[in-house]
């Protein structure tokens, strides 16, 4: 092979890598959770829970929190856009804000304290990382491999599935 | 004898044809015996869809969104057939890398589209070198690709399960828990892929009707038909010919066989992968140890019903193909019940139908290569008749 | 060629090409087994016994390969078909009332003139497709298969004992032949060592049947007949030279192979106890397929002993891995090693070259 | 292109041949079968057999330079083309795909430069036009737009020479009987582009059987006979009968033993009569075959390759698809059923000891006594009042041991598998399998093809010894007129797929060999 096809067909395999590795970053998606809870005590000063945050994200509506709420939105990327309205007192006029933020790469889920956060205060105040309960164990999940010789599947349903382990083994 | 004894066999042959060929209603014989299946299907479909009471919409839908889904699959069996190589049933070594690249990609919480590409860029390694060992074992079976490529899928098959379900998050890791089995290894029955659920099928989809039209998969199928087309007119691609109908005369010609065939096979299965990817993305789930089990089978059957037979299939008969197998799958349970009053046999009835299609080719196939064969004393018969009255 | 190729061989390259390299992996492997067994603290007598038993159920299809495999037709994957005419032959001998061991005898009556049909349709359609029999004949057993699906539920069978128990149409896919021949094979002259201490059980009336089956074969294929369709798959050319009618011949033998394979599904049932319907025949082909190419038989040549050797081998394989590899690794990974042995060796078998067949 | 000279020693195939070939030069190369043109031709061409065989002496050179080649590449790369006799043509491929084929001019796009070469895509309008000039050059007109398969026989064969034309750097061009399958006009316009084609200063190799042809298109002529040069004259002090009588003229003393013999049975009855046969023999096609054979005789069909001599046997005895009548020992023998034909004692030995002779994988034992088993019950035991015919083994072993003893067939016992012996003893286990079946009429096809000089000898008395002790008639298929004479009564000449003549094996041999040209398709 000549000097100028591989330094072409090198380029070729770093622009794949690199569109790979794009993918990676614009691709990762999170679940972000928003608290509208009080925060009681962080540095002595507490934050209040609005009345009432309506949060839009990609102009759709994903959640209308009262207090002690917590709404849900997934996003692919991490540089996290949403738009508050916020109702901090009963009666009060809601404000709107628009919110950018960067978000962690290696959490899946995020909670955000939406009080901690629009009062400024620094991260570690107002993003958590949803860890998820763990789940009930379900009963041994018995993954039914057969060698797909038969005609199981999506084809004919379970008949021939409940044979049990018997078969398989003849 | 007259002089006309001397006329070469070979021209003979050409003169008789001619007069064969020339009746219609030979011609028609020979158009429906060439077509046999297709027609047969659009028989079957004809009867079935008014006994299913399925709206026009409704169909149209369903079948508008399997082809957005399996057409690629399918087309990625037409380069092994141009090489002469059969129907490719080691497809599923492909759908098989493409499902280890999705796993990982949902392990890595990647979504949406940039999810599919990175499945996608992931499964090529995966799939060329699964293509790469079955082609070279089928150059060690010649004249047997078809069962080798059949079996490979079941051998594979196995390696599939030891790495996925012993090998995967004990030696690979898997970050998150909920894709493992709750003992500690392995991968769920069930892949979830909600978050790239149809992201293919969504962007740039257009409703018409209310039948979803998805013009983003679209898009993926017309540029890999034009590149089958290219592909064709490629040095490869008239290689690939060559050898598919004379490996000796290519092998003279100083064209290197194996290395072609190995090749063919390779991007069949590459494409396999992406095709499997694109399918998965379209149903939202999969069922980690059989989604690609019945997949081989379908998109073979799918393609011998558009008319394609095991050393001559196109384009066309891929799109055919899947309109009509699909909307006998679609109708053919519905109907089933309609006729039976049982829905079990109308689910076995389209199964029973899908692998009918596929043995009829085959026993076709066979039969044809061998009609060819003993057409030479038919002709060497009339020879000596003519030349008999002749002198 | 085959004279250069022959000259390159070293003696160890010839050992291997005479054993397999596939089958002497195995061999060890399981030698391997047995040694570990008692060490991981399993019953060798237990582990013996189940073997024995599983050798009992399987040897008769595996058997079944044999007369397919000598005329020249290849693996019989379409061993289905032969599956069905039993299944038929059970279902219909226990719809007539049969019980206990005549129902066996029955089954075995009633299911020969299906046999007979089905191996004959069959053997005509491969005679006509000489050289792509495998995969025609794989996808044959996939669509009778399928057919015969329909059939359970379209066949108006009326004996409760197998009948869907809700609807009353239709065969259970699965129902248990207590009442009918499961174990009267086994039971007969069946020595058992637990009084002494052993846990030894050997099922003495299905190894008797199945001696007696192989005979038979051994038998025929000593005979004129079977002389000649040894020579049909030796070489089909010098056979028609020799007068051979090779296609009655090769008729002939997937009619053996069909009638074999349903005698050897009945025997399976009675061992195992149940009937299974519907897609269950299939997963009957792979075992009997992998088990007689372990056994050392090629895509055209096998013999009885190949089909000893194999079962034992491979049913060794199938009941051995779970109990002791279980114990070495805590995980069952024997249903794996199962699927990669069988169609490993199948993979092996096709891309050896063979001799003579054209 | 000055002087081709080569020595060849090897299995003495061919020996101590010398010519030389200038620049638009036709040479003109015949000889009978055997005679080592189509060796000479392989070494020459570089083919895999002559290395895989053990090379070959002497040396080849041209334009002065010594060239060895190793590959047929390396010989196309140095100028030289060959035209086969067999097509190695692309079916569903058009003209100019065969001509050009592996050759495409390429035009390079995106995806080629990083997927490499075998990715750019073909110029066609650049194909189609050196297809064109190619086809001109020949000065043949055929469609380069049509597909092969739909092509006559000739126009195939053009397209094979264009292919060769359209390479540039082609000096040398051997055409292997390209006029075989040829009608007369498309002969005459071959032989006008051969003419042609010299005036473009290529130089030409033409090996045919047509002896006319050289004539009239050769500048010189190469006889060949047993593996030498007999004669290498030009064209212009020659003459058809002259080559002819070179080509096959030897030592005519030894069939003369024979011949005193044939007059005893001239008047012998007719045993087997052959109306109008014809048989689908691919390369040994058989055209309304009439002849007649006396009881007792050894009668031997001879003729050149191709030309039908073997489809004779093959088709009498329904190894390939035949019709016309047979009549043996006043029966109709039915056509295409091996089976009437064993059941009617006639016996066969085919030329393909592999394919069709033995039973490769098994014993010695089996292939000796398989058939006498099928078809006349010998070495079975009855058992069970008849109902089972079980194997004799002993018997089987010692009818094999008497053939091995009588034939002298080598091998270490009587189990040892036919594919272990060599050609000469194979040979022989086939003759024993013929034999122990007791025929009274026995095909013999090509009994001595490769096998040695000793065993040819042995083969050739135990078959006239099997003739004369049991009275058996036997007929000889073999290219080897010499052997014919030795071993025969009467000779039939096949040529073009009929009887050219009956000669007695003293004629002489330029009868011989006018009959074996006289109607060569």
């Amino acid at each position: 092979m000549n000097k100028k096809g591989l330094v072409i067909r090198l380029t070729a395999l770093a622009v794949v890598i690199a569109i790979a590795a794009t993918m990676m970053v614009i691709g990762r998606g999170h679940t972000i959770y928003f608290d509208n809870k009080t925060v009681e005590n962080y540095q002595g000063n507490e934050y209040k829970a609005f009345e009432r945050v309506v949060v839009t994200v990609k102009d759709e509506e994903v959640a209308k929190l009262g207090k002690r709420e917590r709404g849900m939105a997934t996003w692919i990327g991490q540089n996290f856009k949403m738009i508050l309205e916020i109702t901090e007192k009963k009666g009060d006029e809601p404000r709107i804000e628009e919110i950018e933020l960067t978000l962690p790469y290696n959490m899946d889920g995020i909670i955000i304290n939406l009080p901690a956060y629009l009062a400024g205060l620094p991260e570690e105040a107002w993003l958590s990382e949803f860890i998820p309960a763990p789940e009930p164990e379900e009963d041994e999940e018995d993954p039914t491999i057969g060698d797909g010789l038969g005609l199981e599947g999506d084809l004919t349903g379970d008949l021939g599935g409940d044979l049990g382990g018997e078969d398989l083994g003849a | 004898m007259s002089s006309n004894k001397n006329t070469p066999l070979g021209q003979r042959n050409l003169e008789s044809m001619h007069n064969y060929a020339t009746p219609l209603g030979r011609r028609i014989l020979e158009l429906v015996r060439n077509y046999a299946v297709p027609i047969m299907f659009i028989i079957i479909c004809a009867v079935c869809i008014p006994l299913s009471g399925f709206s026009t919409s409704y169909l149209l839908n369903e079948i508008i969104t399997r082809m957005g889904r399996n057409i690629f699959l399918i087309l990625s069996l037409l380069i092994p057939i141009m090489s002469g190589m059969g129907l490719n049933f080691g497809m599923t070594l492909g759908a098989m890398a493409g499902q280890i690249a999705l796993i990982f990609v949902t392990d890595w919480q990647i979504w949406g589209i940039p999810g599919v590409v990175l499945a996608m860029i992931l499964s090529v390694p995966l799939s060329a070198l699964l293509g790469l060992m079955c082609g070279k074992l089928m150059n060690m079976a010649k004249g047997r690709e078809m069962i080798l490529g059949y079996m490979m899928n079941y051998f594979v098959g196995g390696l599939y399960q030891l790495v996925v379900l012993y090998f995967m998050a004990s030696i690979i890791p898997i970050k998150h828990a909920s894709i493992r089995l709750p003992r500690g290894f392995g991968i769920r029955t069930t892949v979830n892929l909600t978050n790239m659920r149809q992201c293919l099928d969504n962007e740039l989809a257009i409703f018409y009707n209310g039948v979803k039209i998805p013009v983003l998969n679209f898009i993926i199928i017309a540029v890999l038909c034009l590149f089958i087309v290219w592909f064709r007119r490629t040095k490869l691609g008239q290689d690939m010919r060559a050898v598919g109908q004379d490996m000796d005369v290519a092998q003279a010609a100083g064209i290197n066989v194996d290395r072609t065939r190995i090749i063919s096979i390779i991007i069949s299965t590459v494409f396999a992968g992406f095709g499997q990817i694109i399918y998965l993305q379209n149903i939202g789930n999969f069922p980690t140890y059989t989604a690609h089990s019945q997949i081989g089978m379908f998109c073979i059957a799918a393609l011998l019903v558009g008319g394609a037979s095991v050393e001559k299939a196109s384009i066309g008969n891929v799109f055919l193909g899947v309109i009509l197998f699909h909307t006998m799958f679609i109708v053919a349970p519905k109907a089933g019940v309609a006729i039976t009053g049982d829905a079990m046999i109308g689910e076995y009835f389209r199964v029973f139908v899908s692998y009918g299609v596929i043995t009829m080719a085959l026993i076709m196939y066979e039969i044809k290569k061998r009609r060819a064969r003993s057409q030479g004393g038919e002709l060497l018969a009339l020879a000596q008749k003519e030349g008999g009255a002749a002198s | 060629m085959s004279k250069s190729e022959q000259l390159q061989q070293t003696r160890f390259g010839q050992l291997v090409n005479t054993y397999g390299l596939p089958r002497l992996i195995i061999t060890g492997f399981l030698i391997f087994l047995f040694i570990m067994a008692p060490i991981t603290g399993s019953d060798l007598a237990t582990q013996i016994t189940n073997v024995i038993n599983r050798f009992s159920w399987n040897a008769v299809l595996v058997l079944a390969m044999v007369p397919m495999i000598h005329s020249g037709c290849g693996l019989n994957f379409g061993i289905p078909l032969g599956v069905l005419s039993g299944l038929l032959g059970g279902t219909l001998a226990i719809e007539m009332g049969f019980t206990g061991p005549m129902s066996f005898v029955m089954a075995i009556v009633v299911s020969t003139p299906f046999a007979i049909l089905f191996g004959g349709g069959y053997g005509a359609l491969l005679n006509r497709i000489k050289g792509g029999e495998m995969m025609v004949a794989t996808y044959v057993g996939f669509s009778s298969v399928s057919f015969m699906c329909i059939m359970w539920l379209m066949i108006p069978y009326k004996n409760p004992s197998i009948v869907m128990a809700y609807t009353g149409v239709g065969l259970r896919s699965m129902f248990a032949l207590d009442s009918f021949y499961a174990n009267v094979l086994s039971k007969l002259f069946e020595i058992d060592l637990n009084p002494w201490g052993i846990n030894l059980v050997i099922p003495t009336g299905s190894l008797l049947f199945f001696a007696l089956l192989a005979f038979l074969m051994w038998a025929f294929l000593h005979t004129k007949t079977g002389t000649a369709m040894t020579a049909v798959g030796s070489n089909p050319t010098f056979a028609k030279a020799s007068g051979i009618n090779v296609d009655r011949i090769r008729l002939l033998s997937v009619i053996l192979s069909t009638w074999l394979g349903a005698i050897g599904i009945i025997v399976y049932q009675q061992g195992f106890g149940f009937v299974q319907l519907y897609t269950a025949p299939q997963n009957m082909t792979m075992p009997a397929v992998a088990a007689v190419l372990i056994g050392g038989a090629s895509v055209n040549k096998a013999s009885i002993s190949n089909v000893i050797i194999g079962t034992l081998l491979f049913q060794g394989l199938v009941t051995m891995t779970p109990t002791v590899i279980t114990a070495l690794i805590h995980t069952d990974v024997s249903e794996v090693i199962r699927i990669i042995v069988s169609n490993g060796m199948v993979v092996y078998a096709l891309t050896r070259k063979t001799e003579g067949l054209k | 292109m000055r002087s081709i000279k080569k020595d060849f020693f090897g299995n003495q195939v061919l020996t101590d041949i010398n010519f030389t070939l200038e620049a638009g030069q036709v040479l003109g190369l015949c000889g009978e079968n055997g005679a080592g043109k189509s060796t000479l031709m392989k070494i020459l061409f570089g083919m895999d057999v002559i290395r895989e065989t053990g090379g070959y002496e002497g040396d080849i050179i041209i334009n002065g330079e010594k060239v060895v080649f190793n590959t047929p590449f390396d010989a196309l790369k140095a100028g030289i083309g060959m035209v086969h006799q067999e097509f190695s043509l692309i079916p569903g491929f058009t003209a100019t795909e065969n001509i050009l084929l592996n050759r495409e001019p390429q035009k390079k796009n995106v995806i080629s430069q990083v997927f490499g070469e075998r990715l750019n895509t073909l110029d066609y309008k650049e194909m189609d036009r050196r297809a064109a000039a190619a086809i001109q050059k020949m000065g043949v007109e055929i469609d380069a737009k049509m597909v092969i398969s739909s092509m006559p026989v000739g126009h195939k064969q053009f397209t094979e020479i264009a292919r060769e034309l359209s390479k540039d750097q082609l000096k040398l061009l051997i055409l292997d009987e390209p006029t075989a399958v040829l009608t007369e006009k498309e002969a005459e316009a071959l032989l006008n582009s051969i003419r042609a084609m010299a005036a473009q200063g290529i130089s030409v190799i033409f090996i045919t059987h047509r002896l006319h042809e050289i004539l009239s298109v050769c500048d010189k002529v190469v006889v060949m006979r047993d593996g030498r040069v007999v004669r290498d004259v030009s064209t212009r002090e020659t003459s058809v009968d002259d080559i002819t009588r070179w080509m096959v003229g030897r030592d005519v003393q030894s069939a003369a033993s024979r011949a005193e013999i044939k007059d005893e049975k001239a008047d012998a009855k007719t045993v087997m009569s052959i109306k109008n046969l014809w048989v689908d023999m691919p390369g040994e096609t058989v055209r309304n075959v009439s002849l007649d054979m006396r009881q007792g005789e050894i009668l031997g069909i001879g003729g050149l390759a191709g030309q039908g001599k073997l489809g004779i046997p093959n088709g009498i005895m329904g190894l390939y698809e035949a019709g016309g009548t047979v009549v043996f020992d006043g029966q109709e023998i039915p056509l295409n059923n091996p089976r009437k034909c064993l059941d009617s004692s006639l016996a066969f030995v085919s030329e393909d000891r592999r394919e069709v002779g033995l039973l490769l994988d098994e014993t010695l034992e089996w292939n000796v006594a398989f058939p006498a088993m099928q078809i006349q019950n010998k070495f079975l035991k009855l058992l069970l009042g008849g109902l089972v015919k079980w194997r004799d083994e002993k018997a089987i072993h010692t009818v094999t041991q008497k053939y091995i003893d009588q034939l002298q067939i080598k091998c270490t016992s009587s189990k040892q598998r036919a594919k272990e012996l060599s050609g000469g003893n194979q040979q022989k286990v086939c003759l024993a399998k013929a034999f122990a079946l007791e025929p009274k009429f026995l095909f013999v096809s090509e009994p001595t093809r490769g096998i040695d000089v000793g065993a040819k000898a042995l083969v050739l008395d135990a078959l006239k010894q099997f003739n004369r002790e049991s009275g058996v008639t036997v007929v000889m298929i073999s290219s080897e007129l010499e052997e014919l004479r030795q071993t025969c009564d009467r000779i039939a000449i096949i040529s073009g797929g009929q009887v050219s003549g009956i000669l007695p094996a003293a004629a002489s041999s330029e009868e011989f060999g006018t009959l074996m040209i006289s109607k060569v398709v």
